[in-house]
């Protein structure tokens, strides 16, 4: 089963696949979170009716398969408003937005779930707002957002596979090159998979074990 | 225009399909090579410019150009009307004919075998169109678009797909290579000799007229046929339609 | 002195405070009894400014509470609140809980804070519970907690929001002595309170609230015991 | 403004083509969910059965339905089983690929809901003289599918939205197919993908007002 | 009847009942009582089956309930149990909670186990809640609906579990009269109670555990009036 045509070369272009994935995976769950966390902020802070506009055109991003979202954005930047921008920078564009717009909902839900009474105490010990944020609202809700933000980060980069539409060679599409001259379909797929799988499992089962430990207090 | 920003911005982006032996596809070491690659380096050359290939799929040719990922397509793609409403095509630099690859278990001999069989072509292309009006019109057998002529002959030789229709080039390199046991040519399709254009946006005639002149001299200057037989061999096909003018 | 003049507050429609009036002197003990959604929360959380009043205003060592000019933050720490639910901070440890808000509000140095913090847990009798987290307490040493918390700001004002109605009860004898012990220190407090026995034995005066008026106000042998109100009357004989 | 002419005559004429593949793409979703959930009920089932070799299998498809990309589950489901020489048509293989990312997900979702349930649940049926069968059947099964309701609703719309990765097992009559055929004979990109982003958001949110409905009708209680 | 002879029982390490014997005849009703963890719960849940035994037998009209060859299922139908945590199916109306068992264990048509139902609510009182989610009921009413759900099964024994213990005072009344009720027809019983009034008034014996052992058995004039051991005595100070 392992006599392979498989050469160090062709795992050096899967490891540049994989390596992509990752660099797009992480600009956009880091920027993501950043406008999601605002975003979030937002709409807890003027209440669902003045944020009504932010969470439809959130909601959009969660609504419309990535793909469409990835060859709209493409083709609204390229042909309509012909600005010359990297498939590189649309993919990481795209899939923000995408983060920010799950990342928001759970920003807020955690934001929720701290009880108003504990920020009333904080406020009447005359903690400012911000610092009300920083040191009692932050800390809580981080707790009940970690493992949900921790599903997002990995759906992310599960997701990823898909910005090949922009022509980014992320590692699924590098698969599909080699599958192309290989010929080696199964062994390639599961070397593919075997990555993601690599990478995921061990960061949900971290996120689980969170969500365990910090609800059991 | 676009043909100073080329030239200022000193490199060419080109479109170009990459699954597509012999016009694009990738070396042992996944570098690009083919007849369109080095015809878009030719290109890039007489414009006193470096090249740079831009791989994308077939169906994304267009829309890569549209949306400004590329300066220009050499990707084989046939110069149809409905497509000119959108993309400016030079004349043609290269010429198709149609075949039908079959596998051997389907006993698929000539094209009209095909008639309620599962067939496929790369979603997009020429023979695409035309196979699936083919297939309508026979009303019996199944039509399946795939992303990439690869994952085309992958299903033919896991035998997914019983034919395909491609052009005869294509078809043949494929075969060549071995990858895909099981599989031959068996007959000619009888579809239209499937020209090819270069594209850029439909608005930069200057740049469609260097294109124009850059095809006839490849021709002119024996640069076309060099290159014919270093990727496809056999006889040159002719680019010109008799009794037309382009 | 905390002066409450002619204070209007609704919710909505609802009027919740119509019309108080009132002065607590330093030193002074006040409870006030009443109903269920008579005010008195509410009236506590207009003192310290967490609610806006719709007319009248409040004064707080001559400071108006909702002038605009007011830096809140700096008046809140004149006045300690404690509330009936207990709100620990989860996360924090009990002495962190106590230091927090010395040390992002007032500023002082972690030791400073963590000295003050270990004083004012010792007061209130948790000097064994440093370390421990507040889903470690009983409801009574979370609330005791509470009132550390509010002391170790040094406020000049206590006010309490029934902190022993949602304790069970044998908890709440605890923190009552807390309040006891603060009382006999000669701290200036505003303790809302179900427990009439613990009115009449520590306060000064007690008020009584019903519908959103102050309806009677007097020491606590002559509330008691000559109630001159038709409703403090029908109140007092249903909460024996 | 734009030098960009749209033209969306070109897409709104093709509208009725593409609602055909809306239809499409519905069924897979539908067909994938209700597989997936009966799916992800005998997963739950055999993870709780105590047998290592039952609850071993459930797990690993869990864990690798949650852990892998869904066009790499997809994919796998046409070119990576066909080395074994078995056949599935375009249709076939995204409706397995997406079911089984379905079946995954929610049988995670259902061990979740399953632990809200209380303990004590059980003991009454089975004082009741229920087999253990029975009360999970009566008992716990309707209760958790409650409680996994909002999960189930989410999943489903990650189910239509995933069948537009059908294109990479070369299915074509679904939502995006067809548009990714109109986009190759006209090349109207924007015009032709805006229009089909619309329809996708209608369908979501058809559903999910059809699941607050379902939800109001089913959850009296 | 049901016979329990020395049975020992342990969760891991915790021996919970150290060698009970006791017999329960035809018609009588026992009470137990005993502090919290002394096994009384445990007891009720080997006599059904619902918990294994480690060692001894427990026969009900004569069937070993342990036996490897027993239908526990079968058995179970005898055997009526309510527990102190209501345990209403939250997804099935009122009527469908009693009817759901009757069509499923007993294999009764819709018509007749509706009937059934009916009839068994209406006599504890639930006749107008039929069409009802528990979520809608008090935990009074939560608790008659359970014994109905048991009673329509036509138990020949019912044990109940401090079916009063999650309840607010004033809903302990209805849910005891019930109970007396089905003392007064004749149901062989065995409840698990921290009513002492009721166990005194309603049964025909008492039994005393402590710490697994059952202490203390006797008519409950001559075990509420004249408590043998020292740690009776101690239980019975304690509850008043
Ligand atoms: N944030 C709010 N928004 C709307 N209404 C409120 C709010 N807070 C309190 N109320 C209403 O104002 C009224 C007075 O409430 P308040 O909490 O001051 O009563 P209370 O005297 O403290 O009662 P209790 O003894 O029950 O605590 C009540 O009817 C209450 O429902
Ligand atoms: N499933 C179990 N697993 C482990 N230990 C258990 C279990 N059920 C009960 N126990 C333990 O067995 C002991 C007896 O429990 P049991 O519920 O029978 O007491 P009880 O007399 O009913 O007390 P209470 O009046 O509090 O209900 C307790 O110490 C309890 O913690
Ligand atoms: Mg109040
Ligand atoms: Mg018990």
């Amino acid at each position: 089963m392992f006599d392979t045509a498989l050469t160090s070369s062709d795992f050096l272009f899967l490891a540049r696949g994989a390596g992509m994935t990752l660099l797009v995976t992480a600009i956009s769950v880091v920027l993501g979170t950043c406008l999601g966390i605002a975003c979030g902020i937002f709409r807890f802070q003027v209440g669902p009716w003045w944020a009504a506009p932010m969470t439809f055109l959130l909601d959009i991003f969660r609504s419309i398969p990535l793909l469409i979202q990835l060859v709209l954005v493409n083709a609204f930047l390229g042909m309509v408003l012909k600005l010359k921008i990297s498939g590189f920078s649309v993919a990481c564009g795209v899939l923000t937005l995408y983060t920010a717009a799950y990342c928001a909902e759970i920003v807020r839900g955690a934001i929720e779930a701290v009880p108003g009474t504990t920020r009333r105490a904080a406020r009447s010990l005359g903690l400012t707002w911000w610092q009300d944020m920083t040191s009692i609202v932050l800390p809580l809700a981080t707790r009940v957002a970690l493992p949900s933000w921790i599903g997002l980060a990995l759906g992310v980069m599960k997701d990823s596979a898909l910005v090949y539409i922009v022509q980014v060679t992320e590692l699924l599409k590098a698969t599909q090159i080699l599958i192309t001259r290989l010929q080696e379909p199964l062994l390639l797929l599961m070397i593919c998979g075997l990555f993601y799988f690599v990478i995921s499992f061990p960061l949900a089962r971290l996120g689980g074990y969170l969500e365990r430990r910090w609800s059991n207090d | 225009d676009k043909l100073d920003d080329i030239i200022s911005s000193g490199t060419l982006r080109c479109a170009v399909v990459l699954d597509f032996p012999p016009m694009g596809s990738r070396d042992a070491d996944n570098n690009p090579i083919g007849f369109d690659v080095d015809y878009c380096n030719d290109l890039a050359k007489a414009l006193g410019v470096t090249a740079e290939i831009v791989e994308t799929p077939f169906p994304e040719r267009i829309p890569a150009l549209m949306s400004g990922q590329v300066d220009v397509g050499v990707a084989s793609t046939s110069d149809t009307l409905e497509r000119a409403k959108t993309v400016g095509f030079s004349v043609p630099y290269f010429a198709f004919e149609m075949v039908v690859t079959a596998s051997d278990k389907s006993g698929i001999k000539s094209f009209d075998d095909m008639k309620g069989k599962t067939v496929g072509a790369t979603a997009g292309t020429f023979e695409a169109i035309a196979l699936e009006k083919q297939v309508t019109e026979w009303g019996a057998g199944e039509f399946r678009p795939y992303q990439t002529q690869a994952d085309v002959f992958l299903a033919l030789s896991q035998g997914q797909l019983d034919a395909t229709v491609s052009t005869s080039t294509v078809a043949q390199a494929n075969v060549k290579t071995g990858n895909y046991p099981g599989i031959a040519v068996v007959g000619k399709a009888p579809f239209d000799i499937d020209y090819v254009a270069l594209f850029t946006n439909r608005d930069e005639y200057g740049f469609i007229n260097y294109l124009n002149l850059f095809v006839n001299q490849q021709v002119r200057t024996g640069r076309y046929a060099e290159l014919f037989e270093k990727w496809v061999g056999g006889e040159v096909p002719s680019l010109t339609v008799p009794n037309a003018y382009r | 002195m905390i002066e409450i003049e002619k204070v209007h507050k609704s919710f909505g429609q609802l009027k919740v405070l119509k019309g108080i009036d009132l002065r607590v002197a330093k030193g002074e003990v006040l409870s006030v009894i009443g109903g269920s959604g008579s005010g008195k929360s509410t009236l506590l959380t207009c003192i310290n400014g967490l609610e806006p009043i719709d007319s009248g205003r409040i004064l707080v060592d001559g400071t108006e509470v909702h002038a605009k000019s007011t830096d809140l933050n700096k008046l809140r720490r004149k006045i300690g609140i404690v509330f009936q639910q207990w709100n620990a901070f989860p996360h924090l440890t009990v002495v962190e809980n106590v230091m927090l808000a010395q040390r992002k509000v007032l500023g002082r140095s972690k030791p400073e804070a963590e000295a003050e913090a270990v004083r004012q847990l010792s007061h209130v009798g948790l000097g064994d519970k440093l370390k421990v987290y507040p889903s470690r307490l009983s409801g009574g040493q979370q609330q005791r907690m509470a009132i550390a918390r509010a002391l170790a700001m040094s406020p000049h004002y206590m006010l309490f929001d029934e902190v022993t109605s949602a304790l069970d009860p044998q908890l709440v004898g605890e923190v009552l002595d807390t309040l006891r012990m603060l009382a006999a220190e000669g701290m200036t407090m505003i303790c809302v309170t179900h427990e009439m026995k613990f009115a009449r034995e520590v306060s000064d005066r007690v008020a009584f609230f019903h519908k959103g008026v102050m309806a009677e106000i007097a020491a606590p042998a002559e509330l008691f015991g000559a109630p001159k109100s038709e409703e403090l009357r029908a109140f007092l004989s249903a909460t024996h | 403004m734009f030098s960009y002419k749209f033209q969306w005559n070109q897409a709104f004429a093709r509208l009725p083509q593409m609602l055909d593949g809306a239809l499409i793409t519905m069924q897979i979703a539908i067909l994938s969910m209700v597989l997936g959930i009966l799916l992800a009920i005998v997963l739950t089932v055999f993870r709780r059965s105590g047998s290592r070799v039952l609850s071993g299998i459930a797990t690993s498809w869990v864990e690798i339905a949650r852990n892998t990309p869904a066009l790499f589950q997809i994919y796998m489901a046409h070119f990576g089983v066909a080395t074994f020489g078995i056949h599935f048509n375009p249709f076939t293989s995204l409706l397995i690929g997406i079911t089984f990312n379905n079946a995954g997900y929610l049988a995670e979702n259902f061990r979740g809901a399953l632990k809200a349930i209380p303990e004590t649940q059980t003991r009454a049926g089975r004082s009741l003289g229920m087999t253990s069968n029975q009360a999970f059947g009566y008992i716990m099964l309707p209760q958790m599918l409650r409680i996994a309701f909002l999960p189930m609703t989410n999943q489903m719309v990650w189910a239509i939205l995933m069948t537009s990765l059908g294109v990479t097992v070369g299915m074509s009559t679904d939502l995006y197919g067809v548009t990714q055929a109109l986009n190759a004979l006209t090349f109207r990109t924007f015009e032709l993908f805006a229009l089909a982003g619309v329809v996708f958001y209608v369908i979501v949110k058809l559903i999910q007002f059809a699941a607050r409905l379902i939800a109001m009708r089913l959850f009296r209680y």
